[in-house]
């Protein structure tokens, strides 16, 4: 949900309008502001819109909030931390009090995904866009209800329909970057060379 | 689903060589060569594992061996397993063929178009193995990352009342049957395999549930006749079931029946004495395969 | 949710017990943990419950904190504050930024429901009255975010709290009725047999 569309005309028009009563602010504290009130990453342009100042102020403010919350700057270290995750910033628990919180709020385990969920997750990660029949002939099993596991958990979306197949295409959500705790796609690691080569027979026989 | 080969003590350790450690508790029980759900994912995984048991490049020709266990395997598998769960596996036996075919070629000869051919198709089996193995491997990293993240917490708390109002509008775009049609997604049972059989052979019946039927109408009145068991019967399958455990109810002596003349009309008495529905239970034993 | 029964000895056991991890480590950082996941506010008992310390230096700790947060610590001002309320302790956005907190809510995209919030919806809609762990469990899958959406939308609803085990059993509202064009749940169209028919086992598994 985070918009990347804004273009810098937009940021400035922001600025120059409905922030400006809090123009004389520093733009840490409304990025604190801002920071506290969202549930979900939001990227630097996004901030920069939502405080109405240029990028580049905005990624020097957050990197200024990282050192202070990390203990670097003049105050103390904070129990919470600011992270990059998922494309965006957001507030979390020092890793330090995730067992002090877990415990604190209780509740179950979260339910882990089955080895037939993880690769056929991995599958869709690396070769997205891709059908539901693609990776099945990868993995040579019926992936129906694990793809509709993961759809089903938000980590992967429906791309498109293959105007001529009627084939949906599958690829990956930023919530599943989220999950795993990296910024985009090219953080995955990187997979056997072998499958590059073999790559281009191997889609033509996958794509009929 | 176990075909146990435990003559070959080496076997057991192959059977998820990638993620060893992940499905611990269960490797200890399993001795030999024991494909269980918990570790075993398909033809590709038990393709991989045949394989790497024997250590073998799959270039080589002593995959006649790796073929004859496949085979063995399936046969152990009986006619208890689910037809699409057999039908997969068929793509395994397929791919076996294919590679054994390109394994009994001369070698380093390349002359005819067609032999070019078959080791081409050698190579891409093998890339596909290949290939199959890397996202097995890559999955593992999965696993870690998303358990790693799963215990951090970020700030996701609701917002103030004052705040929530000025929420934009949600586009909502549902009917009540899109709606309903969700719901029935998100009651499934997860993860549990969804090719379709229904199309192409009638659901079983079971005797044990029709005879059920046939104790409770039996018990409710003096006499009954076989017709009006089978009323409203809606296919022959159970009809034939119904009549399977009057049968099998004369033999446990819990009903007595009367025909006047041949092919007429049957008459039902339930005479049982001793009758518990734990006898329900076992009722039609001979039935089972 | 706050919890103002816990007595001295509950604190002093949760002291000796399931903090004891973390107890080298600074109070103010700790409480910083907690204050950042809690949705209302908390009193100092229940915090210091939480953080496995006495209430005294919690309450010490939660002054400094105050402090840090409006400036007069080493650092400087924060765009939040920390603020009692009611009798509890919760972190706010700092006054100044309420204007600017408006506006970037009201700049939002018009909101979509996600594939997992609307098959939440769904299960809530056919098994209400029901808790979060009992959806929790149907989905395979953490829901909390999901519920706070739908709370936050005004689809759902906390109908009333379990008195044996505290469980908020939640409802839908008026609202979905509309949204789905229907006069009251009666109209929803039936799902059976996995509902009906599987009722009984469907009930254990949910109800652990």
């Amino acid at each position: 949900m985070t918009d990347d569309t804004v273009t810098d005309a937009d940021v400035t028009d922001a600025a120059g309008t409905g922030a400006a009563a809090t123009a004389e602010l520093p733009i840490t504290e409304k990025l604190e502001a801002i920071l506290l009130i969202i549930d979900e990453p939001h990227s630097l342009v996004s901030l920069a819109a939502a405080v109405g100042a240029p990028v580049p102020a905005v990624r020097q403010a957050i990197e200024s909030l990282v050192d202070e919350y990390d203990g670097r700057g003049q105050g103390p270290r904070r129990g919470f931390e600011l992270r990059e995750v998922g494309g965006g910033w957001r507030l979390y628990v020092r890793e330090d009090y995730d067992d002090l919180v877990a415990e604190f709020i209780g509740g179950q385990a979260p339910a882990r995904l089955s080895q037939a969920a993880l690769e056929t997750l991995s599958v869709i990660a690396y070769k997205q866009p891709v059908t539901r029949s693609q990776v099945a002939s990868i993995r040579a099993v019926n992936v129906d209800s694990v793809v509709r596991t993961l759809l089903g958990r938000g980590l992967i979306t429906e791309l498109f329909q293959d105007s001529e197949t009627g084939a949906i295409n599958y690829g990956t959500t930023d919530l599943l970057l989220q999950n795993l705790g990296i910024n985009s796609l090219d953080e995955l690691p990187p997979i056997s060379p072998l499958l590059d080569d073999g790559a281009d027979g191997f889609d033509e026989r996958t794509a009929r | 689903m176990a075909p146990s080969h435990s003559e070959d003590p080496s076997a057991g350790e192959a059977s998820d060589a990638s993620a060893p450690e992940e499905d611990a508790p269960q490797e200890v029980v399993d001795v030999g060569f024991r494909v269980s759900l918990s570790n075993f994912d398909g033809p590709f995984d038990l393709l991989l594992n045949l394989i790497s048991k024997h250590e073998m490049d799959i270039t080589e020709v002593s995959l006649s061996k790796v073929t004859d266990e496949f085979i063995a395997y399936l046969r152990e598998l009986g006619p208890d397993e689910d037809l699409d769960e057999t039908s997969e596996f068929l793509v395994v036996a397929a791919t076996l063929l294919d590679m054994k075919v390109a394994g009994l070629l001369p070698q380093g000869e390349l002359v005819d178009a067609e032999s070019v051919a078959l080791l081409e198709a050698r190579d891409l089996l093998f890339a596909r193995l290949l290939q199959y193995r890397a996202f097995k491997e890559v999955s593992a990293w999965f696993s870690r990352s998303l358990q790693y993240e799963d215990r951090r917490h970020a700030r996701a708390v609701r917002l103030d009342e004052k705040h929530r109002a000025r929420t934009p509008e949600l586009v909502w775009t549902l009917s009540a049957s899109d709606f309903a049609t969700l719901a029935l997604m998100a009651f499934a049972p997860k993860e549990i395999p969804t090719v379709g059989l229904d199309h192409l052979h009638a659901p079983l019946v079971s005797i044990r549930e029709q005879a059920a039927i046939v104790v409770t109408l039996l018990r409710s009145a003096e006499s009954v006749t076989f017709r009006e068991i089978v009323a409203g019967a809606a296919e022959p399958g159970i009809v034939v079931a119904r009549f399977l455990s009057v049968l099998e109810l004369y033999r446990h002596a819990a009903l007595s029946f009367e025909q006047l003349e041949p092919l007429g009309e049957l008459t039902l008495r339930w005479s049982a004495e001793h009758w518990t529905d734990e006898m329900l239970a076992t009722l039609g034993a001979d039935y089972d395969r």
